[in-house]
């Protein structure tokens, strides 16, 4: 009973401007599981999660995430299965905290009732009306994270996770993952920052765009 | 698609009621250069009543380039793209709600620029309401074409400023067919060859959009 | 024969070239109202088709050849690239050799006229191509964006032929052909006019040719830059 | 102050140049405007040559917006603001810098805008150029007034939209004394009195801004 | 021998957009020291920090930093003094990385000879003339510790300065500020993850918008 690989790639090429910011990345991500990427400054890490997202396109090489092809197939059904926390904040800077969840509720098909809970979940239930705008740093993290809360995709790529929470947010989205692995979920998380939680994960080490060392 | 499309005006519309920039600052810019292309032409007043249709238009055109700017800048402040792509939208439906909040924008700044041409370059007033319809149409025509092009602009560089060079050539037809039905109600004319080729442009712009938005946002 | 015609095409060109030149300057007189000027009836059509018709027509079809899913190809959106550049300079022809023309015969370098103004906005649409091919640096997002606007660009054609024909005309109606395609003009005439128009087309393929052929070289180059770039980015790893 | 000039206007320059924003987009942005404008007005060729010199200072006006766009947002990506802020540049110096950068590029444009109306609105060679001397005046004081707008409108909501508000009502008189000395240089007579204006107004603006620059900087 | 403080706060407000970002900081930064503010997400750091460089109005209270009076002096001069690294990067995108520094050096009239050791320091040396849009994000944050490597300014306010980077990253940082303070600057950061520098230091904790305990 061996399950399909969410993720597997072959020898992957990214290119940005000419310039191979992954340098054939070859790996495969088993479903239900936690994997951690390291690397120093510029070794890629956030141009895999791209890549691995759909929202980048591959240069060279093969890629097969949640079964859509990246170099053939239409990356738009796999970005639909992706939840993505970056650098940036992500939503429209001039609704309301709450006004950009029920966005995302109503593109979803999602009631509205799972607003509150999530918002409560991450602490900004007092920041429900605020602008998004104005948020802090970590406010902003926090509301990213509300919304992969409503969303609950099949697989979660995280850019940082830990940049800008503080202590509560940080433990907050250490309990999220091992909810989140335990319902199935493949989490791909890159950090510099070890990871506090207990769940078993992979590490994967990039360095010049390619996977160094796996453990 | 049709709930996609409800889903995306709304948001557009309550983002611009939020920030009010239409009502502040795109309206009074079109009122300024309305008076400022009257003043360009000189201040012989029969000039102006002839003249009125185009510079109208012309005015329109403007006007409408920047509510592009406005709709597309929404959706490109820093990490929206890469979260909203995550949502999965369906494209002909996103492309269909920002086309809808666009007209709707236009049509209330086109109300609001025509009665300056009413008052500032003297053209008729019967003849400005009799154009009402031509112009709810041009303008339909203009925030579908619009939309696709804003999108094409994208995310590449500088798009504030490739907007205008992508669209202008592909409004001038709606331009002229808007001026000519203009002038034809202030002559008491009937323009129906006119409206003939707004409405093929707006199909044709309609079709294309639900059909090829989803390639332009692939990014 | 594929390579039979591609060593031909060149040599065919300048032949039917000089022979348009040959008759145009030498063996036929010059017009009665006209003078010499009317011998810009052997280079401004045949330019303007070219222009009109061929590259813009052959960017079109290409472009939606790529955005067809069973037929895309780099290929096809290299021939839309190379055609839509090829179609500009053409059209910038057509102005040129039409400004000369006009400015003696209607006394104006420019006037509004519906085809003369279609022709400029074409050129503008061609333009604005080439800007947002610029402007991308994502050769598949580059590609799918600049298919899209020549298809919408070749929609815009004939709504603006419509629009500005039925503003007001000036420039010249059917003089070649009537709309029953009957010949207007005799003898060596039209067949000067007639070898103009295959010795345009022929440049036109030629150039096509060794503007894709520039394009392909281009790319061949640009691989070898990214192997060395992955080379070195792999590099930076190790260090 | 000088030192700081040439710094920030090499720095604007370069980042022209290598984005090349300029060549490809405002410029043919500027050609189509005149070509649209020539549409807008109808076909008659007597119209246009003496609404030449109002049309072609209409198109200026636009360009000079978009350029105005431009050279502001290339301060305001996030984080300049601060970072440059402190470091403390003299604020006149800024202003100058910035607006010797913005009136280069607006020469450059306006020659080939200037060659397009003898083209396209048939103005007299002859006379087009005898109007080149008040045409650099003009596009100074349009460079000059347009920075200080620009750092006006600065890091307000919608700043791109907010912008033309404000300029273009600053912008009339010399819209009106280019225009001016435009169509008597093409009459043949001699329009000093419109150059007076102008340069009255470059000077102020430029007094202006290097006195008040700083002021509109803090945020 | 007690040297003036460099800045001193009594009740500082600041309001943005009606809402007290801070509302009612008192404290006093002795000169050559290193403080670290901790808080929760929205407690202040950010907005603190940006009253101190000169960057935000002071609404309420007094306030003076490096001699210059926050509700009525000019702040520019206070501004030059100071150097900000943010949560954002802080350059032009379209230039080059070298091309960057040396308009900072122009501008601070440095010699252009400061660049090449200041950003081999930070390990962008390779990365010289690429454009700064394409950098990482842990990449920006060593271009904006290069920028600030060759000001040297007497006052560094640090937001999260960790954040995006790497281990070496890190340690750079750990050094530089052990250098800088021992060279008599007054470094201020805000920090979630604890600073590892060996330095003396202070740290404030704010919440609500008050330092709610100092040690
Ligand atoms: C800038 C000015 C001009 C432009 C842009 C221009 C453009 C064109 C174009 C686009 C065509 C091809 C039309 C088609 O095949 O459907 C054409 C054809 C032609 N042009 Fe012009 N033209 C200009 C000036 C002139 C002038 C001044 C004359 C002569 C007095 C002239 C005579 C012709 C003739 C005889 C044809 C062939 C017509 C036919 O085969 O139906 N053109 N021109
Ligand atoms: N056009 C280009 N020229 C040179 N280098 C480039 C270019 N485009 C991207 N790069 C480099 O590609 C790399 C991109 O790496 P990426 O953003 O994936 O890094 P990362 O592992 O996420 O780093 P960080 O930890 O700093 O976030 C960087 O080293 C960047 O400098
Ligand atoms: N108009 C407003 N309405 C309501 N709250 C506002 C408004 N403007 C700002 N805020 C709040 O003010 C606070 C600003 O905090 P600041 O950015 O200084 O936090 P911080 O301590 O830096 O947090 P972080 O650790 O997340 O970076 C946030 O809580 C934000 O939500
Ligand atoms: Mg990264
Ligand atoms: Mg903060």
């Amino acid at each position: 009973m061996t399950a399909p690989p969410v993720a597997e790639l072959e020898e992957a090429v990214v290119l940005t401007g000419g310039f191979p910011v992954l340098a054939g990345v070859t790996l495969r991500l088993e479903p239900a599981t936690l994997t951690v990427i390291v690397g120093a400054n510029g070794a890629g890490k956030t141009s895999l999660l791209r890549l691995l997202g759909g929202l980048d396109p591959l240069s060279r090489g093969r890629g097969v995430v949640a079964g859509v092809d990246l170099a053939h197939g239409d990356r738009r059904v796999l970005r639909r299965r992706v939840g993505w926390l970056g650098h940036e904040g992500s939503f429209y800077d001039d609704l309301s905290v709450e006004e950009n969840l029920h966005f995302a509720c109503r593109a979803l098909n999602r009631p509205f009732t799972d607003v509150a809970p999530a918002l409560a979940r991450v602490g900004l239930a007092e920041r429900s009306r605020t602008t998004t705008r104005r948020l802090s740093a970590g406010q902003r993290r926090r509301l990213a994270l509300a919304w992969l809360l409503v969303r609950r995709p099949e697989i979660w790529l995280l850019d940082e996770p830990y940049a800008s929470l503080d202590d509560a947010g940080r433990a907050l989205l250490d309990e999220l993952l091992v909810d989140v692995v335990a319902a199935g979920a493949t989490v791909v998380a890159s950090a510099h920052d070890p990871l506090r939680t207990t769940q078993t994960r992979r590490t994967l080490t990039l360095a010049g765009g390619r996977v160094v060392a796996a453990s | 698609m049709i709930a996609t499309a409800r889903l995306v005006a709304g948001k557009d519309l309550r983002i611009e009621w939020r920030s009010r920039v239409l009502l502040w600052q795109v309206v009074p810019f079109g009122v300024m250069a309305l008076v400022l292309s009257g003043l360009a032409l000189g201040p012989t007043r029969a000039g102006h009543s002839s003249a009125g249709p185009g510079l109208f238009y012309l005015v329109v055109l403007l006007v409408t380039l920047l509510a592009i700017n406005r709709s597309q800048a929404i959706e490109r402040t820093p990490g929206t793209r890469a979260s909203v792509a995550t949502l999965g939208l369906d494209p002909g439906g996103v492309f269909l709600g920002k086309a809808l909040a666009l007209a709707v924008e236009l049509w209330v700044i086109g109300a609001v620029l025509l009665a300056g041409t009413v008052l500032f370059l003297h053209t008729a007033l019967s003849g400005s309401l009799e154009a009402v319809p031509s112009l709810v149409l041009t303008l339909a025509a203009l925030a579908a074409a619009g939309t696709l092009y804003g999108a094409l602009t994208g995310e590449g560089a500088a798009p504030t400023t490739l907007l205008p060079v992508l669209a202008l050539p592909g409004f001038a037809p709606l331009l002229i067919a808007g001026e000519r039905s203009f002038s034809a109600a202030l002559a008491g004319g009937s323009p129906w060859e006119w409206w003939v080729i707004t409405l093929v442009a707006l199909v044709a712009y309609l079709a294309v959009g639900v059909l090829l938005y989803g390639v332009l946002e692939e990014s | 024969m594929k390579l039979l015609a591609q060593r031909l095409l060149g040599p065919v060109t300048l032949v039917s070239m000089a022979l348009t030149i040959w008759l145009g300057l030498v063996v036929t007189p010059p017009d009665k109202v006209q003078g010499n000027l009317a011998r810009l009836v052997y280079v401004h059509p045949a330019v303007a088709w070219v222009a009109l018709y061929l590259s813009f027509g052959t960017a079109t079809i290409a472009s939606v050849l790529y955005l067809w899913p069973r037929t895309r190809s780099a290929t096809a959106d290299r021939v839309a690239h190379s055609a839509m550049e090829v179609s500009l300079v053409f059209i910038a022809l057509t102005l040129i050799t039409g400004s000369i023309w006009g400015r003696p015969t209607w006394g104006v370098w420019w006037a509004w006229d519906a085809r003369l103004t279609s022709t400029a906005i074409l050129g503008l649409l061609a333009v604005g191509y080439l800007a947002l091919r610029r402007a991308n640096d994502d050769p598949e997002l580059r590609a799918k964006r600049s298919a899209v606007f020549a298809v919408l660009s070749a929609i815009n054609v004939p709504i603006i032929h419509f629009s500005v024909l039925w503003w007001k005309t000036l420039h010249q109606g059917a003089t070649v052909f009537t709309a029953n395609r009957t010949l207007l003009i005799h003898g060596i005439m039209a067949w000067t006019l007639l070898i103009s128009f295959v010795a345009f087309s022929l440049a036109y393929c030629w150039l096509l040719r060794a503007r894709y052929r520039l394009e392909v070289a281009r790319e061949t180059l640009g691989a070898r830059a990214i192997d060395d770039a992955l080379a070195a980015r792999v590099l930076e790893g190790r260090s």
